[in-house]
């Protein structure tokens, strides 16, 4: 544990704030739509895959990446954009389908694009690793160092895609980081069940990629092991594959009975929930009081609370406008 | 006495279940269609029934375990594969389209696929461009399949039934709005009678919902529930309009059709799927074939406007054929 | 001073050239496109002329290297990715449908996906079901995607510059029976006059490639070929067939199509694709939404009789429309 | 080299059967197709992909299977399928379009299918190796000790349907032996622009699934190689990947100018000819003597031309024909 204060304490809002924006959408999610649970009905409706208890990752991650880099994430990216510095309010507004989102209310919550921070995101599984192989290619051939990575969950480690996308990406050496977040579940199915090997880190030697295992919930374990793999690509050595061992607090969706559970499992994982883990090793640098932990998490109530205000208060785009963006 | 009523979903796990009792070879795979009974609930209670050896929990491999099934079938089983949603199928789309469809005709005959492929359809819940489509023309269009889209509880026990029992690979639709599941728009046509006895109900024979003489409706799936709302406001207004539930799209039950028009004289088509080089334009242009001279007025098309999904409310309701703009397409239609 | 000739390969080959050396974000990837010049000669000579770094030979990985180049674009790149065969698309469907068609609309405008995706259609040369489809009729369904079927090399060149400099995915479907390969069957209609100079045909202009007073023809690619064959024979018995080359149908020229019918009464689509919920049916349902009252006979669809393409000869000559066959197709059409 | 003269005898058999299957092919493919070669013309139209070189793979794998044990091949298959034991006459006739074929003509040279071999092929790379997992699966489902084989190149080892197939087979414990016939190329993609380890058996490792490189010009190699990997999954203990180095001695398909080879690199792989290296072998053991070699090519001409006979000799299917068989 190396890391300097403003460091940390920057993973820390990150964490916080990730935490903050998805608690409170599991809480605007229901608005209308209970007693008798209804997804097409309320503010935000469809689904709804909420990243609560894997911040650490996205923060580790995305600390190491600039405004250019750019990411690619899944049906489950708001920590994955938060983390890389996303404007809230056309986030928030584009969750609530309203005009003044980042993409006018077509999108969504699972389609996500902000071409201003390089993010781009999808309801496929292991749709958005041969993009993040797409773009390292596109910096290569540009002579940039910039670095593109790709989050993905350990059921996408199973797909024709990602096996496709890590052979391209080390025969062609392109700077990329592919992150497997590794939170045992793919829906209701255990890794187990899915997965033929232990780790998915064993899959690196398969490509000649060098693989690293990390404990998901410790941002700081995240961020050294992120850092070497980031490094390695803006350094032109290629591609790295990172497997970050961490759990959802929540269900798959919201309005998952999370049948599938085994007894007392999410409380134990619960105990290893990251902003305590980066809580206390702030607090045991006395780096962080409880009074700058409180007054953060009121800084981020009040962003994620003005974002929500602002999607609100903004516009719905107008039905003839569902016709338009077919084409460029 | 009273008669049994069961949703769509409920339906579809009861037909599984019996033919699985009735045949050994019967299986299924796919994702979350064990402890989680299917995203949809088409599989609900069947791993407790039959265990983990006959309902196979897969990982997120489409191409494989579609093919897994296409050859599973060549060695004497008869699996049933879900996709979850639709929109998945381009994960798994060569299985699909190259194998499953093709090795009969390629093997002149002597190697059956005999399985069934079953995925959600349809939007209208704000899921989006990934997650609404339909997509039912894209596999009528690719010959080797068989495309079935049942409307209703009973309708969709018969056909799933006769779907397991059928030597050649069948595509079987249903759409989430029409499961009678509990987080969905409460929709009262996803419940109705559905016999306990095991029944089929043969592919190829369109199904006339809601009879009429005024104006010929044709459709599938959810979109014949809100035909039918839109014939029962018609008929308060004096217009009658016959809603036909095609049921099966390969094979097309062309006479139902033909007739209809023949006594309707104007014809309005309400797909959910998008609406150019597909389902609309083969009916149009059948009925143009066999029954030119009996239109009254230019066949009308009632579909998604060659646009992907949007996922704001305003925006989807806009281009999903809702009932109001039914009603307005067969208005138009009397007055041309 | 005679005017150059050039097969449709290397027609295709010098617009990616000229495009590649006027823009450095154009690049090409896909299997053997570099040392062996694509397997249908679409890129001979542009490994030479611009090197690996932006020739790209890829392995076996449909959904990869599409994908890749999807992803490349959201960067500011313009890659031209080749397919090979059209039939190899269920390997990288997804990226295809749900991405490169998709994202520019699920972004509401603000990703753009300029790329092109080209491939190889078409039988007649007894390669069977797995690689003699056409197929452009599953994406002229799928909005977000143009669709661009030249049939002659100076369209070839000219519809390839237009692709490239498209902001939005373009899939360029080229025949294999067109294109001018020494080991095709002979066929004078794919060599022809194309400029050097860099030049571009607007897409939804279709090109009437025969005039015709009698009976209006609406095909596309190698079937043009075929139609003009047989308007040529038909002229000789006093038949006047307008043989319509729709070039791209998405966006589709509607109004020539329309003139056409209205100006014949009577209309013919030669389609080598499947016959059912395809473009056949979308075309006869265009035509009888705006030219009902014109059309002297039901509209006649000469088209893959929903069966996969056959091996042997025989059978493989029965089901792809022949000369012949549009020849007895348009007398019938005359006589009814 | 321990295998003794009756296996090595039927080893060698094999090989030239299938090469003098092959090498016939060759010939009789160009008829009418020159001078101005045209792929539509001639008695067998068409692409014709044919297997001359690697016959030892099909040999030394196929000796351990039965009728009814499934194998999967590609769109190179003549090799597998005369190893696994195929009447001739119907496949021969088939690959001439006959309505005696095992297709009836509908298949061709790329489609070969017979049930009574429980043999299957197809022309989409990596197409077939799923179909492998599903018909070991079948067998499992039904308690029987029969083994699913699937051959596939080394270009299909980089397509997703490789890696989904794999895990399903490690996850499931399924009894199937997956051969991968390294030729080095792809059609014209040398393996080292296609493949980012040196080799596929190090491919093994991504799903605990036991791998093992052998050299496929050497039938006994291939042998033992098979023998264990065939009684692993005949015990039930799960998949073997067998990564067989190998070299095809005519073009990808006929017609193929071969630009993409190295100067002499087909002459150098022509000395390790798997016919000379498995005679030499024999003959060294005093188990073949020239005489015997040369009957044995003859009754392979015979059997051969036998197959051509029956092919030239039978009726194509009448047009209409083409409507029957798209569903059962
Ligand atoms: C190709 C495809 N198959 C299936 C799905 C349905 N689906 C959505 S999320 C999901 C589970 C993904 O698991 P994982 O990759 O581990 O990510 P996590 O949800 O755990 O974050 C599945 C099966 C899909 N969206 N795409
Ligand atoms: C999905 C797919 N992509 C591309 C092709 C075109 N193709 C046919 S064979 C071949 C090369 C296969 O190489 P390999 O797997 O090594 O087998 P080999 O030909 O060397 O025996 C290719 C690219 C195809 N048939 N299917
Ligand atoms: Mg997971
Ligand atoms: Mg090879």
């Amino acid at each position: 544990m190396s890391l300097d204060k403003e460091t940390m304490l920057d993973l820390y809002r990150d964490i916080v704030l990730i935490r903050t924006f998805e608690e409170r959408l599991g809480v605007i999610y229901y608005e209308d739509k209970l007693p008798a649970f209804d997804i097409a009905a309320g503010p935000i409706p469809g689904e709804m895959h909420l990243y609560t208890g894997q911040e650490a990752v996205a923060a580790g991650v995305c600390a190491h990446l600039n405004k250019d880099d750019p990411v690619t994430s899944t049906h489950r990216p708001h920590g994955h954009m938060i983390a890389k510095g996303v404007d809230l309010n056309p986030m928030m507004a584009e969750i609530f389908g309203k005009k003044t989102g980042f993409c006018q209310g077509k999108g969504g919550h699972m389609h996500l694009f902000d071409p201003s921070i390089h993010f781009g995101c999808g309801g496929i599984v292991g749709g958005g690793i041969p993009h993040a192989v797409g773009a390292a290619l596109a910096i290569k051939m540009k002579k940039e160092n910039r670095v593109a990575v790709s989050f993905f969950g350990e059921g996408a480690a199973n797909i024709g895609a990602f096996h496709e996308s890590l052979n391209l990406a080390a025969l062609w050496d392109l700077p990329v980081v592919f992150v497997v977040e590794d939170n045992l579940y793919a829906i209701s199915v255990p890794k187990e069940a899915s997965t033929s090997v232990r780790s998915n880190a064993e899959r690196g030697a398969a490509y000649g990629i060098p693989a690293v295992q990390v404990d998901g919930q410790d941002a700081v374990a995240v961020y050294e092991a992120a850092q070497e793999a980031v490094n390695r690509a803006r350094n032109g050595e290629g591609p790295t594959l990172v497997e970050a061992i961490c759990y959802r607090f929540r269900g798959h969706f919201e309005g998952d009975a999370e049948g599938y559970l085994q007894e007392n499992e999410k409380e134990s994982w619960k105990e290893k929930d990251p902003i305590n883990i980066l809580g206390g090793q702030l607090k045991d640098q006395g780096w962080l009081s409880d009074a700058e932990a409180e007054a953060i998490q009121t800084e981020m109530n009040d962003r994620v609370m003005a974002a929500e205000q602002f999607a609100r208060e903004s516009p719905y785009p107008a039905p003839e406008e569902a016709l338009d963006h077919v084409f460029a | 006495m009273s008669e049994r009523l069961l949703t769509t979903s409920k339906a579809m796990a009861e037909a599984i279940a019996q033919e699985m009792e009735r045949d050994e070879s019967v299986f299924v795979l796919g994702e979350d269609i064990g402890a989680y009974g299917g995203i949809f609930g088409a599989t609900e209670g069947l791993l407790q029934k039959f265990g983990p050896e006959r309902i196979i929990d897969t990982p997120i491999s489409e191409m494989g375990f579609i093919g897994t099934a296409v050859g599973a079938a060549t060695e004497g089983m008869r699996p049933i594969a879900e996709l979850m949603f639709v929109d998945f199928f381009g994960a798994g789309m060569d299985q699909i389209y190259n194998h499953m469809a093709k090795i009969h005709y390629m093997s002149g005959g002597n190697t059956k696929i005999p399985m069934v492929l079953m995925a959600a359809i349809g939007g209208s819940y704000s899921d989006a461009a990934q997650h609404s489509q339909c997509l039912y023309s894209l596999f009528a269009h690719t010959p080797g399949i068989k495309v079935v889209i049942p409307a209703s509880p009973y309708d969709a026990k018969g056909l799933m039934t006769q779907a397991i029992r059928d030597d050649s690979p069948v595509m079987f639709f249903f759409h989430k709005g029409g499961q009678g599941l509990g987080w969905m728009t409460p929709n009262p046509r996803a419940t109705g009678h559905v016999p306990e006895e095991s029944y089929t109900i043969p592919f190829g024979k369109a199904d006339i919902k809601h009879e009429g003489s005024d104006v010929t409706i044709l459709t599938v799936s959810l979109m014949v529930h809100r035909c039918l709302d839109a014939a029962e406001k018609l008929a308060e207004e004096g217009i009658s309009a016959e809603v036909i539930d095609l049921r099966t799209l390969v094979p097309l039950d062309r006479e139902t059709i033909i007739n209809s028009v023949k006594k309707t004289h104007r014809v309005l088509i309400v797909d959910e799927d998008y609406l150019s080089y597909g389902m609309s334009g083969e009916l149009v242009a059948i009925i143009a074939e066999d029954a030119l001279d009996y239109l009254d007025a230019p066949p009308k098309r009632l579909a998604v406007p060659d646009v992907p999904i949007p996922y704001s409310r305003p925006m989807e309701q806009h281009v999903i054929p809702t009932i109001d703009r039914i009603i307005n397409n067969v208005k138009e239609l009397i007055e041309s």
